[in-house]
Parts: structure tokens; C-alpha cells; sequence
């Protein structure tokens, strides 16, 4: 008997738990002939902001062991483009996935601004807040990490947008069960766990950093044990706090075993990143590989298996 | 075309100069309708390697029913790997990416001019100009750094092709740079040709202080970034372009490139 | 003409910047017939603590892309074994090698007791405090996370404590340049950077984490982007401070451009942790790459290349 | 003896039943001084592979001059890279690491224990106990859970030695465990044997529930724990002893270990 891949999660249903992450399967049409997104639970789309962006100097991409760093700068083509020629496109293209649409601001009235220009728009299914892009900072620390500015950009977005929010965090913090505790009271329907960890290369025959912008966000599996580390951490928390709040596992997924330690370790949903870069057709592959594993165990349904690890571990 | 990603078997490889190998593999749908210029990525099999993220690769040769062979030189860990690469080995290879050369310009005459492992989509082109109805004169200047680093390209280029080699040492060729073979070529030209190119940044810029809109109908290059994607999705591979206002604007070398146009280039980028 | 490798750092002179990290090189004995840590830099000890420790349950280790886990738990021998038994050995070995004994204690006052018990002893070149064990807590973030710790134990032990003193940091804080601009504000002579970064591994078919403390530490080259980052912000945090504080980079390195990435980012001297398990000889060949690579680029003192990215690049 | 970290290359692989491999490479100073019990530990030469720590293994047989056997099973992904090596490839090689089983016990008769790919030690060791001066009678119990993964270990062990082989599956040798065969054969001695073990740890603990200091002579396990330097330096490899008062005591598998007085390991430890 085949298993039952379909999540409920955020009030909706997803065919499958896998969507594509946001800035590595863009707005879904560059890959569709060869990876469509339709088959997949969703697609989170490449961070919008207020005004289109062109982004950092380059290089901007560089391999490290295992993983990758990128300082893209969050280049995209504006909110207005976003919504008159790229989401007519992926709602139209969707099928049986869901879109979420990614996006961010440079202070929280510009986050509150974007959320609510998007919340309007027919055919999102649920917005990502983008709180943890490395490359933007709020005094010298990230501004998604500092926990009152969570709580103004989730509040302020909670009052303006009847779409199911979810707050996408940064793993760069000390706490990051106590910064996902601070997104859940202000309104988070959900959390999206993890963005990308600050990182630099060096070009030792340069002698200098290999980016443009020196710093970049590390991605790959170098970073899946931070990611699960961090998921098992807040899944552990929501469950002490009582709250039902579903969390969604990223970072250096590439195959269906990486994707089951997400979903053992408390994820709903998960995103596949980085790895559509190395393999195109990764993200349809983590589908299979999760149906045969669970055909393979005996599971008749895949959610049956979210957070379990907690029993077994401690 | 629609690019493909698949996993294909080495078919073979073989050492062509210094650091220098001809990687051969099939690629049985599309290789009839691959472009001058255009590229592939190359990952390793899952286990089989460290590399993690795939490179790009210019074709270098289409050859009957769909085999392809790449040339490249082993810089880092990628080109290392793939360097120990044996017949049977399987890679990744999702291609064809990027757009091409122009390959009808309006120019009687055409000048390829290859610096280094810059040589193999000037190689390709040279075939496809020749190919044309009405082929251009065809010269391809070719120079590398030391000449062990020569690759034999001559015996496989069409006949008409002239072929004009340079190396900084003076190991084969002519001594010198590129540069020094293509000003008395340009000068020589009665109408403006189209010229093309491919090298390492700093040739490309200095190639690009020769030409100008008066004595050349065309001025190609194709150009080099770190890539993840290959396919416009990573926003990784940006190159910075002239504009008349002096602001910044990039371009993508996987999808607006790998081939633009020199005078819209801003050089160095690299 | 060789490249001079000698690194004046504490006001000791260093035969090369090569050190072997704590807990990957034990007392120095158990490799010495393979690695003699004599012809290295220094050799830091497994982190001592005032009563021996058995450790935590097993497993203890296990491997993730291209790094590993560990939850050994400070198992050591304590305070008072070492001393009696393995400091003297060391010190009669060393040769031309600094001897570095790294301790941390379970509070404030159990760090300054174990620092003024080994300010006493003999042959000890410098004191690297362990202020970054993942798997020890204050309250809901881990000890050396929380900057007022770090004040109070470093002050606390500059003041009972003559030799110098090395702060060794957790990179699992939202701003590091911040912790170790207090740690060096309270006294220390140097700063280690980083230790492990807290990370999970489930086992898919067990169904539950793969160590049996849950969490780890994540060490290797898949740490190093995070390593060199945190060493070149400290490093300009430092410089902007006008503190000559020196650093010393750990984290990943296993082979000549690996330590030079380090100390292009800024870190007078480097350790090498876990490659010591990949290749016991690990740490030795560093010293003669980094000497083979100086050679072939020209460079006559390889001090003359600390902190040089910051030049080329931002 | 010391041991020794070495860049080797494979001499040979072959595979030798389901899923399990037979690797040799040369170690020419050591082989001769490798006891019962040692292992090594292997790690792929660098960018060959993404195995990231080295494996221990038990040496399975030391030849003539200097080449080493192990024989492995594929479970995850250093065993799968390691599947895929090929004669010439290089891997790093440590030890002789860990201890040995005691080789001449007061005991006219061994009884060795192998539960799957815990055979390589046992083969080892019934090998070494038969060329003492005085041997004992010795039986090696073997038992797979499939029978298409028995290893053919009959031809490469001493004439004297009795194999007795079983399977889960019954599709080679005795249908069932080898607690099953085990029974018999401690009943029907004369005296208390020497027995040995090594296999998976619920049936180590299953056959430790049998033995008991009145009809053993001996009772010694090699254990299995993840390792990360396989020397008493990283402190992972930990095996809970019982102690008399109850409290958790740990020993190092690699150093102490593997191989334990198996009356004192807390079963099961696994
Ligand atoms: C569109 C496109 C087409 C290409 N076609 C080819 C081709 O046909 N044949 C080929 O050999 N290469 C080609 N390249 C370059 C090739 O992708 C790189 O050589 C490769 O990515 C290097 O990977 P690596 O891991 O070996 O080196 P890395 O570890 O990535 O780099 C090692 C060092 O070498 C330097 N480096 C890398 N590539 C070059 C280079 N090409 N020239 C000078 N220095 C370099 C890097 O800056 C770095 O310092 C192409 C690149 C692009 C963008
Ligand atoms: C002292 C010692 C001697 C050893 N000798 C041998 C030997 O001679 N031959 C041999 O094949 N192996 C031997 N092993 C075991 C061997 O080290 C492991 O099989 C190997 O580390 C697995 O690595 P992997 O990357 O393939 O699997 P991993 O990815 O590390 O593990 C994959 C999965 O398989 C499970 N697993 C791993 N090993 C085993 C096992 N042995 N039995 C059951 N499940 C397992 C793990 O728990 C995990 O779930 C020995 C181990 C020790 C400690
Ligand atoms: C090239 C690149 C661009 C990215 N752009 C964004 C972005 O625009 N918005 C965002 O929220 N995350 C972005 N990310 C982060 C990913 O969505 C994801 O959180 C992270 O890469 C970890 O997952 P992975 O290891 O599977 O890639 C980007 C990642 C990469 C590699
Ligand atoms: C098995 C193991 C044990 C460690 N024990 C200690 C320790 O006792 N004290 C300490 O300060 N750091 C300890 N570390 C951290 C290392 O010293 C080092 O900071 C870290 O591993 C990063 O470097 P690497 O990637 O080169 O290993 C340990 C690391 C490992 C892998
Ligand atoms: S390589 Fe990804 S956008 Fe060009
Ligand atoms: S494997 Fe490191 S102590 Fe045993």
C-alpha cells in the first residue's frame, strides 16, 4: 500500500511535505520544464522586497566543503514586477502546489508594507516572512536576530495580513527556541527553520575574500546537523509553550533520508535548497525517496512520523 | 532548446597538453542542436567525490550522433576530480545552458581569438562559421601562457580556417600574446570583421582596447563567473555592464551570457 | 631562501603558528610515536576540569557531511590527575613546542579555581579557557554565550592568574565580535575562535538522534566558513578597538590553505582539531605546506600575512 | 607495537557473499606482529570520496609477507564507497590499533562465536589459537541472518577447526541462531571452554545470558562502538561496564577494548 504523503498544515492541504526553498528554485518557471514545481508540496519563491534589486558586486557564489556561501543581496525584480508578471505565472502554473510567496523589508514598516501589498494578491497560498537574510543588518547584529524586532515585524504583519504567516529565522543567534517563542506570540502561524549561517571564504592565492561582499550565508549539507539541531530545539519548545504551531525544516536537504531527519526531528513540511543547484530534479527525488522509504517501513502515513525522534532521543 | 539534466557514463578522456584533458561522454537528444558558446554543468555522482557544487564547461565538439567532449584544465578541486576521471565514471551533466554566438554577422571576414582554456567554444565557432552557406574568412588566434600548454586544435579544424598560435614563452608559436598576432590581422582587413572572443579577463579587456565600433562589425566575448545554477535561479553569476549614466547593472553570464557583447562590458570585471 | 614560520603571540615565541586543538590531540602522548606535537607549534589539552568526568552516554561521535558531532562531555581525568600525571610528561616532551592547557569549570567560581590550581604548575606556556562547550548550560543559552559570564570569568581570572590568558568563544551567538570585545575588555591575552557550533543528527532508521546526548558539537571543514567569518569580524572589531589582542583560528583545517585562510582573515596562530582523526600526521603536514606554499610565493615571514584579506577585500 | 598511519593501495577487492567485500592492501613492516582482535582504521585519500571520518575494521587475515585482509559489509556510506574501490585506489590505513584476545587460556577447548560481519576476528583468532604449541579443540559457530551472506570461510581456515554455519533464513547451514548451536556444544564439554565472540550486540548480550564463570573458562567479546580516532583521544568510543555498586563506569573501545572480558560489559550496550 502506497503511503499518504499529504500534510495538513497552516489550514491548508499539501499534496507532499517538500517545497522548494526560497532563492534556489526562483520563481519557478526556469527550472518548470525540467523540475515542474506542480508536483511538489510548494513553492517559496526567491525573497521579494518594496523595490526591485540588483544586488551585490561578485563574485557572489562560491563552493565551500559540503556546502556553499552566496552574498546575492537579495536581488529580485520588486514587488510591483513580482506581482504583474511572475505571480500570474506561478499561480497559473501550480497545480496541486502550493505558492508561497518570500519576502522581506528594511525596517519593519517596510516588511509590514510588502506583507500587505502581497496579502491582497489572489492565488498566495502563505507568505514567508524572510527575517534572516545574512546580508541586511539592524546595528551590528542581524536584524533578524534581535527578538523585539521579530516581534514588531510579526505583529505589525499579524494586524494587516489574513494570510497564514510564516516567520523564517536565522540559526545566528544564542536562542533560537527563545526567538521562535517571541515569533509565535506575536501571530506566526508557522516557522521556517533555518536560514542560511553567516560564513567567508578566503582566496588564498588572492589573499583576499572570495565574495564581493566578503560574507556570505552557508548553505548544503554542511549545515543540516545546525538545521535539524535547530528544529529538534524549537519543536521541543512549541511543545512546552502547548503551542500547535507547525515548524518547517530547511538546510542542506538532498535526499529523502536528509529530509526524514527534518520531519523526525519535528518538521511538518520541509524546503530542498541548495541541492536543485547541484541536481535539478533533487526535489522531486526527496518525493520518491520518502514514498519508498515509507512503503519500505510500513508507514501508511508519512505525518504519523513528525517529531518521533523526541521519544526515542532525549 | 529545453535543457536537460542527466546522468551520464564517461566515455573517454584523455590528457591533450599540460594539466590540459578532452573529456568525452554521450548526450544522445541534443547534441545536433547545441550552439557555439553554450555550456554545460558538470557534477560528480553522489559519494564519488567532495565537489559539491557542478561547473560550467564550454562545448568544445559535437560530434556525430550525439557525443559530446569538453576540454578543460585543472585549477582547483572540480577540474581535479574530473582530471581522475576514467571511462565509466558517472557524472551529472545538465546542459545545454546559455545562449551563443551571432553566427551570421554582416562581415566578410571573422577573427577568433582564443587565450588559453578560452579555446574551446572559438574552436566550436570556427566549425559553425565555416559551416555557414556563405562562410566569413575565418582566422582563429590561439595563445597560451607556456607552450606545453598547446592544445592540437589544428587537425581538427576545417581547412579554411587559418590558424594563427602565440605563447608568453615562446615554446611553440609565435612568442608574445594575442594581442600581438591580432593587431596586424585587424589592421590588415579591408572591411571591419566581426571579432570574437574568449580568455582569461585581463586578455579579454586588452583585446577590447583594440577594437571599436569603427573598425570591427561585431565584437563577441564570451565571459567567465562563479556559477551554482546554470540557469538563472541562484542570481549567483552577475556581470557588470556599461551604462551611459555610469550606475551599476548587472547582467547573468548563464542566461543573458555567456556571451555578450564586448563594447557593453565593463572591463575587468574579473 | 625558507620562509621564517616563527609567530611571536603572548609574548612567547612559537616555532611555527601550527597548534593542535583541545580534545583532538589528548595529553599529547597517545599520538606521539605517530605526530611528536614537539615539532608543532603548541599542543593544547583536552579541557580539564576539577573533578574527573566520566562523560556522557554513547555514541559520542558520529560523522555528518564533511565534519562530525561530538558530545564526549568533557570526560578528563580532573585537576588533580593531570597534574600528577599527565602535565609533567608533556612538559618533559614539548621540545621546542608551547604547552596550552585548556580548562573550564561547571560555574564562575569552579573556572577560577581551576585556573589559579594551574597557574602553579610548571612548564604551562599559556591558560586557554574552554568558555564554549556546547553541551554545558546557563540557564536556557549555553554558558559562554552570555557576555556577563564571560566578564566575570575572565576578570575573575586575571586576577588570580599570572599566565597568559586565552579565551576560547562559541561561535553560537548572534554578534561574536561583541563577546570578545568583553572578553578582552576583562583581561584575556588572546582569543580562541571557534569552538564547535551545536548540531543533531537523527538516525533515520532508528528513528531517534544518533548520539545519545542528542546534541553535539559540529567540527571539521564544514565549519571552516563559519570559523574564518568569526575571525576576520573579530579581527576588525579588534583593530577598530586599536587592542593588539591576537587571534588564534580553529575550525576545519586540515591542510596548508586552510591555515592560511585563518591567517589572511586575521589569526596570528591556528589549531587543527578534527583532521588529526582523518590523518594523525594532519597537523604536521600543515606546518610544511604552509612553509612550502610561502617559499613558492616569496613570502621571507609568514607573520607579514595576518589579517592581509582585509585589504584586498571589505 | 607502534602503529602506523599509511597512504596504501589496494591491492585486491573481490566480493565474497551478499553485500561483503573482501579488501587486501600491502603493510609491510607490521602484519606479522598483528594480533586477534586488532583492527585499523581506513579512510579514503582525499577528494576521492565525501566519507569524512575513518572506519574501523577488524584485520581478517594477515598473509605471508605483508598484505592485510579485511572483510566488510555494506551498511552506510563508507562502506558503500569502500564497495566501489578498485584495485590501485588509495586509502589511508591506521594501526594495528586496540588489543587482542587472550591466546592461550587454560582451556582444552575454544568455542568462538561469530554473528555476521563480526566473523573476521573469529576466523583470525581460530587461525592464531591452532598454531600454539597446544592448541585446544576449537569450534567456530557462525551465523548469518540470510544464508546468501555466508562467507566462505571454510577453505581459509585450519583443517582442525570445526565450523559449524547457520542461518536465520535456513538457506545455508542449520536453520536458526547461533545461540541455537552454541547450547549444545557448552553442554557437552568436559570442561569449562575458552569462548569468544563477535557479532551484533543483542547477540552477544543473548549468548552472554548463557555463559557463566562456573561453565566458562573464559568469556572474552570484541565490542563496536563509533570511533572517531580510533587511539584514546576523542573520547567516543565508550562501552558501559558493570561495577559493583551500580554506578556507570566507561572504557575506551579502541584502546581498552575492543576486545573486553565479556562478564563485565553492561549488555546490552548497543
Ligand atoms: C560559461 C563558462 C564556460 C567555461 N568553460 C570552460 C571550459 O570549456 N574549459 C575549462 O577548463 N574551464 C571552463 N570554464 C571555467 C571552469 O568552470 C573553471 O575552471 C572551474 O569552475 C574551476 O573549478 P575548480 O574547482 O577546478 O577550481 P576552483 O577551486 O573553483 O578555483 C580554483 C582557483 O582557480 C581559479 N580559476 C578557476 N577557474 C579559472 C580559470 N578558468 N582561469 C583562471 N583561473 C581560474 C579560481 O579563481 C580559484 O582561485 C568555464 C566557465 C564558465 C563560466
Ligand atoms: C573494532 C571494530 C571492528 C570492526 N570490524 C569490522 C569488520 O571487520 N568488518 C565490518 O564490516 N565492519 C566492522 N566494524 C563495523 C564498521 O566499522 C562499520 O560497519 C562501519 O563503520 C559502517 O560505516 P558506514 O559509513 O558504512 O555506515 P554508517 O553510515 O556509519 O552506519 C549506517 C547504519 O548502519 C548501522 N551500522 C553500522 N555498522 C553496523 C554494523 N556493523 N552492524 C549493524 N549495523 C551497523 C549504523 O548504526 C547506521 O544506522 C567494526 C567496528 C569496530 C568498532
Ligand atoms: C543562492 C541562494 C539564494 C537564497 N536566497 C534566499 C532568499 O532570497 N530568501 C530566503 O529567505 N532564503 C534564501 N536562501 C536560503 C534558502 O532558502 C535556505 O534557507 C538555505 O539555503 C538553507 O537550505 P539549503 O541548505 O537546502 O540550501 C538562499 C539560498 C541560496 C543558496
Ligand atoms: C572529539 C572532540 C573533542 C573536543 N574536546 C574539546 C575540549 O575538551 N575542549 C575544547 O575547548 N574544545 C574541544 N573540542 C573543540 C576543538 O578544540 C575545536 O575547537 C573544534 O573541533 C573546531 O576545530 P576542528 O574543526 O579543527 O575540529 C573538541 C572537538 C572534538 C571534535
Ligand atoms: S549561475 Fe545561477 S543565476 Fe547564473
Ligand atoms: S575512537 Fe577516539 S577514543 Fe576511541
Amino acid at each position: 500500500m502506497a503511503a499518504r504523503l499529504t500534510v495538513d498544515c497552516l489550514g491548508l492541504s499539501f499534496q507532499n511535505p517538500v517545497l522548494v526553498a526560497s532563492g534556489t528554485f526562483g520563481y519557478g518557471d526556469e527550472y518548470y520544464d525540467i523540475m515542474p514545481f506542480s508536483r511538489l508540496g510548494g513553492l517559496v519563491t526567491k525573497t521579494v522586497t518594496a523595490a526591485p534589486r540588483q544586488g551585490n558586486p561578485p563574485p557572489r557564489v562560491v563552493e565551500t566543503d559540503s556546502g556553499m556561501l552566496n552574498s546575492i543581496g537579495l536581488a529580485n525584480v520588486g514587488l510591483e514586477v513580482f506581482i504583474r508578471e511572475k505571480l500570474p505565472w506561478i499561480v497559473q502554473h501550480a497545480g496541486g502546489a502550493r505558492v508561497v510567496v518570500n519576502f522581506a523589508g528594511f525596517s519593519v514598516d517596510e516588511f509590514i508594507g510588502v506583507g500587505a501589498g502581497l496579502a491582497g494578491c489572489r492565488g498566495i497560498d502563505a507568505l514567508e516572512v524572510n527575517l534572516g537574510c545574512p546580508n541586511v543588518k539592524a546595528g551590528s547584529i542581524h536584524f533578524g536576530a534581535d527578538p523585539a524586532t521579530v516581534r514588531e515585524v510579526i505583529a505589525g504583519l499579524r494586524g494587516e495580513v489574513g494570510l497564514p504567516l510564516v516567520a523564517k529565522l536565522t540559526p545566528n543567534v544564542a536562542d533560537i527556541a527563545a526567538l521562535a517563542e517571541v515569533a509565535v506570540e506575536a501571530g506566526a502561524d508557522a516557522l521556517s527553520l533555518i536560514n542560511t549561517l553567516p560564513g567567508m571564504k578566503i582566496d588564498v592565492k588572492k589573499r583576499k575574500p572570495a565574495l564581493g561582499m566578503a560574507f556570505g550565508g552557508l548553505s548544503g549539507p554542511a549545515l543540516r546537523p545546525v538545521g535539524v539541531a535547530c528544529v529538534y530545539k524549537v519543536y521541543r519548545r512549541l511543545q512546552e509553550m502547548g503551542a500547535g504551531v507547525p515548524v518547517i525544516g530547511i538546510g542542506g536537504i538532498a535526499t529523502g533520508p536528509d529530509a526524514l531527519e527534518y520531519i523526525l526531528a519535528g518538521a511538518r513540511l520541509v524546503q530542498v535548497g541548495t541541492a536543485s543547484f547541484v541536481n535539478p530534479l533533487a526535489a522531486g527525488q526527496v518525493v520518491a525517496e520518502l514514498a519508498a522509504w515509507c512503503e519500505n517501513e510500513g508507514i501508511g502515513d508519512l505525518s504519523e512520523l513528525v517529531g518521533v525522534a523526541h521519544h526515542g532521543g532525549n | 532548446m529545453i535543457p536537460v539534466f542527466r546522468w551520464v557514463e564517461v566515455s573517454d578522456i584523455r590528457k591533450m597538453a599540460r594539466s590540459t584533458y578532452e573529456l568525452s561522454f554521450p548526450e544522445p537528444e541534443s547534441a545536433s542542436k547545441i550552439g557555439p558558446g553554450q555550456f554545460c554543468m558538470v557534477s560528480p555522482a553522489p559519494h564519488t567525490s567532495d565537489v559539491f557544487l557542478p561547473r560550467p564547461f564550454s562545448y568544445y565538439r559535437v560530434d556525430g550522433p550525439g557525443t559530446i567532449r569538453i576540454l578543460f584544465r585543472t585549477f582547483g578541486r572540480a577540474t581535479r576530480w574530473m582530471a581522475g576521471l576514467a571511462p565509466g565514471s558517472r557524472i551529472g551533466v545538465f546542459g545545454p545552458l546559455g545562449n551563443t554566438f551571432t553566427l551570421a554577422p554582416q562581415a566578410r571576414r571573422a577573427i577568433l581569438v582564443a587565450g588559453g582554456i578560452g579555446l574551446p567554444p572559438m574552436a566550436m565557432l570556427a566549425g559553425r562559421l565555416d559551416a555557414l552557406d556563405e562562410p566569413p574568412e575565418i582566422d582563429l588566434i590561439y595563445g597560451e601562457q607556456a607552450g606545453d600548454r598547446i592544445v592540437d586544435v589544428g587537425s581538427d579544424l576545417p581547412g579554411r580556417v587559418r590558424l594563427h598560435l602565440c605563447s608568453e614563452d615562446g615554446a611553440a608559436g609565435q612568442k608574445g600574446l594575442v594581442t600581438g598576432l591580432f593587431r596586424p590581422l585587424i589592421a590588415g582587413c579591408d572591411s571591419p570583421p566581426a571579432v570574437y572572443c574568449c580568455g582569461p579577463g585581463p586578455m579579454m579587456a586588452a583585446l577590447a582596447g583594440l577594437v571599436s565600433s569603427e573598425n570591427t562589425a561585431l565584437f563577441e566575448v564570451s565571459t567567465e563567473e562563479n556559477m551554482a545554477c546554470g540557469k538563472g535561479i541562484c542570481k549567483g553569476c552577475v556581470i557588470p555592464m556599461t551604462t551611459p549614466d555610469g550606475s551599476v547593472s548587472y547582467r547573468y553570464c548563464c542566461t543573458d551570457g555567456p556571451v555578450f557583447n564586448g563594447f557593453e562590458v565593463k572591463w575587468p570585471h574579473a
